[in-house]
This record gives structure tokens, C-alpha cells and sequence, in this order.
């Protein structure tokens, strides 16, 4: 039921939302988040932002965190597109949809799902500064936390290798 | 009784610039029956893999594309990933 | 900075997405919740839901909710559009769309506008059925509590008259 | 010294049906200073005003478009709206 797609384009909020809900009217509320390239990296201006994945694994990471969702919240549908390569200030980077017959459902989805996704699908970020040099960014223990607060993984679980 | 292990061995973000290499199919010894082994011997491989696994708390694995322990097995052609912890989102 | 409406035509959501975000490159996510017609009230099929609103203080309340989402959240932008009138199952009834720096904030706000917009804002709805009879919808005590989760009110407090 | 209160007192969702009208003008008895008193007097205007207010504590108000409690005071020229709880969203 979910779609899940990993691309160098952009996505179009609108028609991911139109392609979830058309023709349906079983749907009460969707909840939505999209995750885009903020200009500024602790006060040093950005010039790209690159983002680098695991082929294959990637997409086996999104499916599993959202039927994961799925299993938890009674969805009527979710979507969840991460972009991959350059990026520049202000691009779209990440986008998720949630639908469910209540709004609180489709809510609680969307946050679960962009929680997982930032600790358990495997992308990596590269800021690139204007004088060429670029810096990995370090993984957020408010990260780790957010997703930590849904419980006991079921869609794969980092450890230290 | 075959006496090496052949995984394909693959490094993503920093790990890959340290090690210099995105991919490498190796034919670990039998001893790496598990990641925490493999990593022992990735290591003396070269001094970009010593630097990679320099700090080997902050190194995720995942074996056949799911996120595994270093305790985890290995087998033979096993897909082994090394890599940060992920920031994606 | 908020932009509110209400009106009888349908809101564009990525129109309304690309109005907010368009070159600004210090938003680092957007929270937005859709709501729709659902087919169903309850086991029994729905024609339409009507809407009735009291113009001029619904637009003081938009406008009072989302000053109040601004003042809690780090906001860099907020929209809130809702129809009124005569609405088929499956159309869209609202729109909250919530920018920020961070997630935390964008998708908090987002929750906090459509739990105060539904407790706080003058709409009534009206279930319309196939056979032609018509039921006002009864104020779900669910909502008040979702509301009142965000504690004391700024925007305007409902008491019984 | 006016002994009369003029208001315009509006009507939402059932109580505009259970009422007849979206809106009236009114001449309030000076006693009406407060939104309790009002709907004390409007309750004697027709049935179906008293339909209206059967169930007093479910109805809501606002003064000059705030909400506003029973105890609230009014003014010469208010308008006044009652309405079931909002059910928007």
C-alpha cells in the first residue's frame, strides 16, 4: 500500500498528495512533512548539501519503516520519498504522507515516519561549503531520541559494528 | 574444507573516502566468522582501513542489507556494509 | 506572517506549499495536515457535509490561532485555509501548513493549529444523507481534549453561554 | 435616561433553525446587562427561541465576536451571536 521512492528529481507535494487520495473517500485526514536544504550549517553558509545512500538496502529500510507504520497506525495509505545526490539551498530533500479515517492517526504516522526514517534508513549527508571543502554531518542524539520514543525497533536496529 | 571466507566488503561516507574504495570482494580467513572478526582482520589490510575503524563504536554494519551486531555471522558471499551512523531525513 | 482564508473554492495544496517555501532558503521542514470529506458518518453513507461559519469572527479566530502558533513555536511561516458551503465526500475541508528550521517545531505547530482551529474556530457542520435530511454534527469530546492538551488558551475561550 | 438595550443578536447552526432567523435586532430591557440576562429575555420571545436555549449549557456566545461567558457584560450596540459548540476542522 505504501509508495516509496529514492531519486535525484524533485518530487511534487501536490500530485504525491492527489495520487494518494484521488477517488477516495474513505480518507479524513492526511498528514504530511517535507524536509528541505536550510542554507545556513551552524552559522557557515551552505553551498549544496550531497546526499549519499545504500542501493538496495535503502529501499528495503523505507519499506520496512513503513509497514512498520502501517502495522502500528490504521493508515489508509503513506508515501515516503527521500531525494539522493547535490542538493542546494532550499531544495526538497525528503517528503512523507500519512492518510488515515481520523487526523490523529495520520499525524502520529507522519512523525513516526520521518523519526525511523532519520535513524534507520541509510542516507548520509555532506555539507558542501562555497571554498570547496565539504564536512560529513554527525548523526543528532535529538535524533535519536525522537525515535526512540515509539519504542522497540521492528524495522532494523543499528548497533556498533 | 575451504580455508577463506569471500564476502563482498562495501564502505559508504567517510568510511569509503578513509578505506578508498567503495567496494572490494576479499577472501577473509575463516577466523571472521563474524563482523567484529572481519573488522579485526579488515584492519590490518591497510592503513586507510586502520584509520576507517579507528573508532569502531561509531561504525554501523549491516550484512545482506539489514543492520547487523558484531556479533552477527558471516557466510560465505555475504554482502558486508560498513558506514557512520545514518543522517538522512 | 500567517496567511489565512476562508472560502467556498477548493485550495490548491502545492500551490499553497511553493506560496510559503518559494526562495527561502532558511526553512528546514514544512508540517501540513489535509482534511477531507469522509463517505461515512458513522455507518451511514454521507451526500455532502455543509459548512456554516460566522464571517468576520472567523476570520478573527484564524487569525488569533495562528498569532498564537507563532508565538509558541519558532515559526518561519504558517497558512490556514478552510471551506465552507456545500462539500462532497473526498473534497479537502482544510489546510494547515507549518514552516520551521526544524521538524520538531513545523509538525508541533501543525498539530496545535488544526486541535485549536477545531475547538476554537466558528464552524458548524451539517451531515447531509442521501434522502435528503440533515444533522448538525455534536462537538466531539475527543477534540476538546486533544485542545486542551496545549494548555491555557489565548485565542479565545469558549464558555457556555 | 434609555430604559432599552438595542443589539443585533445573531443566530448559528440549530439554534438559527430552532430560532427562524440568522439575525435580529433587538431592544433589550435595560436588566439585560449581562449575556445571561439576555438569554433570559430572548427566551420569552417565541417558542422557538425557547427551543433555542432549551439546553442552555450547550450553547456558546461571542460579544462582538469574542467568545464571551454568561457573565459577560453588554453594551449599547453589541452584537451578540449564539451557536452551538464549533464543530470545524
Amino acid at each position: 500500500m505504501a509508495r516509496v521512492a529514492i531519486q535525484t528529481e524533485d518530487f511534487d507535494t501536490g500530485a504525491e498528495l492527489a495520487a494518494l487520495t484521488s477517488g477516495r473517500t474513505d480518507i479524513g485526514g492526511i498528514g504530511c512533512f517535507v524536509g528541505t536544504v536550510r542554507q545556513t550549517a551552524e552559522g557557515v553558509a551552505l553551498a549544496a548539501l550531497t546526499l549519499e545512500h545504500y542501493p538496495g538496502m535503502t529501499e528495503r529500510a523505507l519499506e520496512a519503516i513503513a509497514a512498520e507504520a502501517e502495522r502500528r497506525f490504521p493508515l489508509l495509505g503513506c508515501t515516503v520519498i527521500h531525494r539522493v545526490g547535490r542538493l542546494d539551498p532550499g531544495a526538497n530533500v525528503v517528503l512523507v504522507l500519512a492518510a488515515s479515517a481520523h487526523r490523529q492517526a495520520a499525524l502520529d504516522a507522519t512523525w513516526f515516519l520521518i523519526d525511523w526514517l532519520k535513524t534507520k534508513a541509510p542516507f548520509w549527508k555532506q555539507e558542501v561549503f562555497a571554498d570547496g571543502t565539504a564536512r560529513w554531518v554527525a548523526a543528532r542524539e535529538a535524533d535519536t531520541k525522537a525515535a526512540a520514543r515509539w519504542g522497540a525497533t521492528q524495522a532494523g536496529q543499528e548497533a556498533p559494528g | 574444507m575451504d580455508e577463506t571466507l569471500p564476502l563482498t566488503v562495501l564502505y559508504f561516507a567517510w568510511l569509503r573516502e578513509r578505506v578508498g574504495v567503495a567496494e572490494e570482494r576479499v577472501a577473509a580467513p575463516a577466523s571472521a566468522r563474524d563482523v567484529g572478526a572481519l573488522v579485526d582482520w579488515l584492519i590490518g589490510r591497510s592503513a586507510g582501513h586502520a584509520a576507517a575503524f579507528a573508532r569502531r563504536d561509531v561504525v554501523r554494519c549491516a550484512v545482506n542489507q539489514e543492520f547487523a551486531a558484531p556479533e552477527a555471522a558471516l557466510h560465505a558471499g555475504d554482502e558486508v556494509a560498513f558506514f557512520p551512523p545514518v543522517t538522512g531525513g
